[in-house]
């Protein structure tokens, strides 16, 4: 984890409201694990002071890369930021994805918005390859889908609107293959909460393990502040834990689904 | 130079620590920062027994400052120690541990075990949280209430005791007075001001617990206020902190009357901030060729 | 759609006002917007004799806000009513005369005086301003003081009263209670903090009057939460007022607890925010379906 | 006086630090009167929210011009806006010089920083020639004198540290030129408050008219917020005036010194 002042690389609209940026981040570049984030200070928010949390696309080498949505001040003065100017990047942060073991379990990701994008260097590392179950609301939605093609998987993209893929929801095609029948595979998963929910639940009914990121709004994103907490099991009850520290990603079986946001 | 500062018995290398709730228990940002550098670590606030916390959306940001309130969550006394108090021992700089406690009786057990353990910098009493319902702020808002508090722990360690005293009040004068009278060795001011956001989609409030408090540089002004009230009725060291994020700010703050400060909301955004602000002093210092860092305490110039 | 508001036997055409002291006398402002257009016009502070004011600097830029201490420099009932009521009399939106005195007998002679003017809108008590010695706020710090005014000027008045109340407490209930109890017909939530700034460089407040008023976007969360408290306590409508400077920030007042809104410091900045403001609300209506803005005041969803 | 969008035609360095922008106005550049100003927000100030006064140097047709000093937040901010960008004016706003009439007094102008922009359409308009007396610490801080002698005024510039014109203060060439007699002279000031208390004190002792443009800090700029006050003298004793509108420009016989800042 180290604190630095980056520059950016590029920063191109990808798809609609989808927005590749790659940052000059060596040190950040050559540490992180699949799953981790970033916390970004954006400069020319200047009455919002917080940073912003995004997951780390891909990491090159020198470069870091993270695909983000357009939703709101941060976001949007983010994307008029140009090549060369710089802003401050904290990271990698957040406790990853367990990366499947050679010979290991098959992945079946299963993705909802940028959650595409947080799992394509779990994709890229693992040694199984395996499927990537993808969902949005429309075609625009889907996000890097050639990346994790070229990279040799296979995607499986559901549109809510049938404008793109099988229409409907990410978690038919999941069902589908589960049912199928198989050994040996887990569930990695990353996109809304009512999306992980139902991804807990699959994994339950199938018994098949299922590692999931969560989103939660984040402020300090190292730790110290709380704010990022989600409900974990533990043996005398349960506890808040941190999204940004002890997560993003946990143990499905381990989060209080009932109460969890 | 000198840029040290004393706190009762103890004292600072530099007048600037960081604010409670804001620096976890110092080992998260040891790995971005040298917390040797820091005047001292203050610590999440710790009652007897572990605390959940509330519900989530615990912050939320709003104009120049966010909202919070995490509800205090932590790991109570027994499990500060065994956790994060290893940690703490083994900086060469004082931990300050926040505490607090839903009765007398139970800030002063508080106080009693860290005294017993040996080490502790000093304890500054947080009778002043906006988020938990019984407990912190009504401790701040009466000042009977403040000095029983104070009293108690003060019986209770010889470590030295620092009083946070709340914002929420017509005047800080009457608070800051009982506290100096029952013998705490020095004042926080200030902790967050209660308040609200609601998002105007969805209806709700920004947070579950529906009202939290308001930190950062939009409350600078108003900590300043405080403090300045505060200082020309006691006579005993003032920690402010409110919206501290750079140098220029920690300057201002002691210009008003504070011996010592406390960066709080920055450390999330930068969290170098402490230690720009201990550079920037020392600059502000010799620039102005000012020997002694306590030569700038309460200078502000009225004529 | 109907924006329309009551307070007392006065109905403004829609919620949105612009505040005390930021406004002037309506004629300043009249080349750059239609004023006939607001919800109403409220004046500067008049007390019974013209007051000079206090020393400058006055003002003092601060994050996301700023300082006051004008010390209601104004004209006195004479000089008003000679030199600005004839062009506010000639606006088609109702004025609202601020009034203040440094006694009971003092604030209830001004509402009498305007009482017979003939043609003023309401009046709105401002029992709040922490920029002068006498008067003012201790009236408003003080519950049993805050009634006796009310009373006071309940007495020698039928026009429609706004008390405005003071931040400056721990819990804004009794107050707004208290006024409540006493005949007002409205509160108005919030008048500006207690604060102080110093320029580091100079050493010296940036205020002459050393502490000042706090007003702005900055002070938004801590204004909502008083409406929020208020709203919970009393039947009569709230004017929301505190760092509105958008549409969005009017409703958030409104989901919180107020009826209608004041647009205060956004007007020395953006002149026109008071009717972006309106236009602004309209469309939040019409984009939720919402027929009645009454339909918004205190909806808040909290489960 | 109106409040407009208006973009940016030209945002050039001067000298040092000063800057020169030119603004497309067109209605304000038409109705602007000498000592006028504009009250400018500028945009990238985002937690700094109050507009900045700038006296209108150069009122052309459809365009307006003003040199300013950067010395602080605000102006900093603006010297590094350019061409085609947009701020938002109000303007023309205050009380400005009176013009002399054709064949009345003679104009003795006195400058100090930006002072010599804020006087020179009084000097353009004037259907007599006058002297410019300017003054600063440094040969830097000589605005426009260029300007001046192209419309075949006199500059007699003064400098602190003798680095341009005489060495000295520029009240010395000022007394200097009334001892030398002559009718029918005004002086019109504009520059730092000890500067203008000296100018007011020299036109009592000569018995010369003078008119002074105040610099007092500024929130509204419209006359509502009652900052901008100056001590004003009055029939029954005095009162705090306006710089924003009954000044900038007062006449100097009026202004209560003892007490002005
Ligand atoms: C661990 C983690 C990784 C993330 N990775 C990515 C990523 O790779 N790509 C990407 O596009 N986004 C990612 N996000 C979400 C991203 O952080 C938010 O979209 C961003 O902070 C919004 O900032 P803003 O200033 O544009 O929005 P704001 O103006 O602050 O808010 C606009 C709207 O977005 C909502 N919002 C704000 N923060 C979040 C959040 N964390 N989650 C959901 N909604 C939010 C607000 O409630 C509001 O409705 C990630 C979030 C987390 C916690
Ligand atoms: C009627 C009028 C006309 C003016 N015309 C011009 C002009 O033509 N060219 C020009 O360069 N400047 C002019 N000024 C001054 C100009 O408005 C200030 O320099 C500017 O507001 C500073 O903004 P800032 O954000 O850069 O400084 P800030 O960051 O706000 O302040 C920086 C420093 O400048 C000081 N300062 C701020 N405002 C003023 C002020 N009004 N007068 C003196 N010091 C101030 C502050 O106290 C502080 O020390 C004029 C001022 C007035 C009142
Ligand atoms: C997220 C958060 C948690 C806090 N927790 C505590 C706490 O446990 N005990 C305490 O006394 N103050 C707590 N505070 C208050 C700070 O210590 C400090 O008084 C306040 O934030 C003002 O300083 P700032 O504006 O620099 O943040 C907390 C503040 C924040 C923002
Ligand atoms: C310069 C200035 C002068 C004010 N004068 C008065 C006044 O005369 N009477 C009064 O009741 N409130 C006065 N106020 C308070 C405002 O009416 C309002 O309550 C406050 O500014 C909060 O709203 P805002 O944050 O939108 O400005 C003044 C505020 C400012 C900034
Ligand atoms: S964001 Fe601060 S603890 Fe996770
Ligand atoms: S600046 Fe507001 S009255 Fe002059």
């Amino acid at each position: 984890m180290v604190e630095q002042t980056v520059q950016i690389i590029s920063n191109e609209r990808d798809t609609d409201a989808y927005f590749q940026l790659t940052l000059q981040a060596p040190e950040i570049a050559r540490a992180t694990q699949p799953g981790q984030f970033m916390h970004l200070r954006i400069p020319p928010l200047r009455e919002a002071l917080l940073r912003r949390p995004f997951s780390i696309f891909q990491a090159n080498g020198e470069t870091v890369a993270v695909l983000y949505k357009t939703v709101g001040k941060g976001t949007n003065a983010l994307a008029k930021m140009r090549a060369g100017e710089e802003l401050s990047a904290i990271g990698p942060l957040g406790h990853g994805f367990t990366v499947p073991a050679g010979g290991g379990e098959t992945p079946l990701l299963v993705a909802g918005g940028y959650g595409m994008a947080a799992m394509y260097l779990l994709a890229e590392r693992s040694p199984q390859k395996g499927i990537v179950f993808v969902g949005g609301r429309q075609r625009v939605d889907i996000l890097c889908e050639a990346e994790f093609r070229k990279i040799g998987w296979e995607v499986r993209a559901t549109t809510e609107d049938g404008s793109y893929g099988e229409k409907g929801l990410v978690t038919q095609p999941l069902v589908a293959e589960l049912k199928r029948g198989g050994r040996n595979r887990k569930l990695f998963a990353c996109g809304p909460t009512a999306m992980l929910k139902a991804v807990a639940k699959i994994a339950e009914e199938f018994q098949v393990p299922a590692e999931i990121s969560t989103d939660e709004h984040m402020c300090c994103g190292v730790g110290v502040c709380l704010t990022c907490v989600v409900p974990i099991k533990t043996a005398s009850g349960w506890e808040y834990q941190r999204t940004c520290t002890e997560g993003p990603v946990f143990d499905s079986r381990n989060v209080l689904w009932e109460i969890a946001k | 130079m000198n840029l040290s500062v004393s706190i009762g018995k103890l004292t600072l290398q530099n007048p600037v620590m960081v604010a409670s709730g804001t620096f976890g228990y110092g080992a998260e940002y040891a790995r971005l920062l040298d917390l040797n550098q820091l005047g001292a670590v203050v610590v999440k606030g710790i009652r007897l027994t572990p605390v959940r916390g509330n519900p989530t959306p615990r912050t939320a940001e709003v104009t120049s400052g966010m909202l919070n309130a995490i509800g205090l969550q932590g790991p109570g006394v027994d499990g500060f120690i065994e956790k994060y108090w290893p940690f703490l021992k083994s900086l060469r700089v004082p931990a300050v541990i926040n505490i607090w406690g839903t009765t007398v009786e139970e800030y002063a057990e508080v106080a009693r075990r860290f005294d017993a353990v040996g080490g502790v910098g000093a304890l500054e009493l947080n009778v002043s949280c906006p988020n938990i319902k019984e407990g912190g702020a009504q401790f701040g808002t009466d000042p009977k209430l403040l000095a029983a508090v104070v009293a108690a722990c003060r019986k209770a360690t010889t470590l030295p005791l620092i009083t946070k005293l709340s914002p929420n009040v017509t005047s800080i004068v009457p608070y800051a007075l009982a506290a100096e009278a029952e013998g705490s060795d020095a004042l926080s001011i200030t902790n967050s001001f209660p308040a609200m956001a609601i998002d105007i989609e969805s209806r709700r409030p920004k947070l579950a617990n529906v009202t939290g408090g308001l930190t950062g540089p939009c409350i600078k002004p108003i900590a300043i206020k405080l403090i300045w009230d505060a200082r020309r009725a006691v006579k005993i060291p003032i920690i402010g902190m409110g919206g501290i994020q750079s140098a220029a700010d920690a300057v201002e703050f002691m210009l008003a009357g504070a011996n010592a400060v406390a960066v709080g909301t920055a450390n999330f955004y930068e969290p170098q901030t402490a230690l720009a602000v201990i550079a920037g002093i020392r600059d502000y210092l010799q620039w102005h060729n000012i020997e002694n860092i306590h030569d700038l305490v309460g200078a502000v110039r009225l004529s």
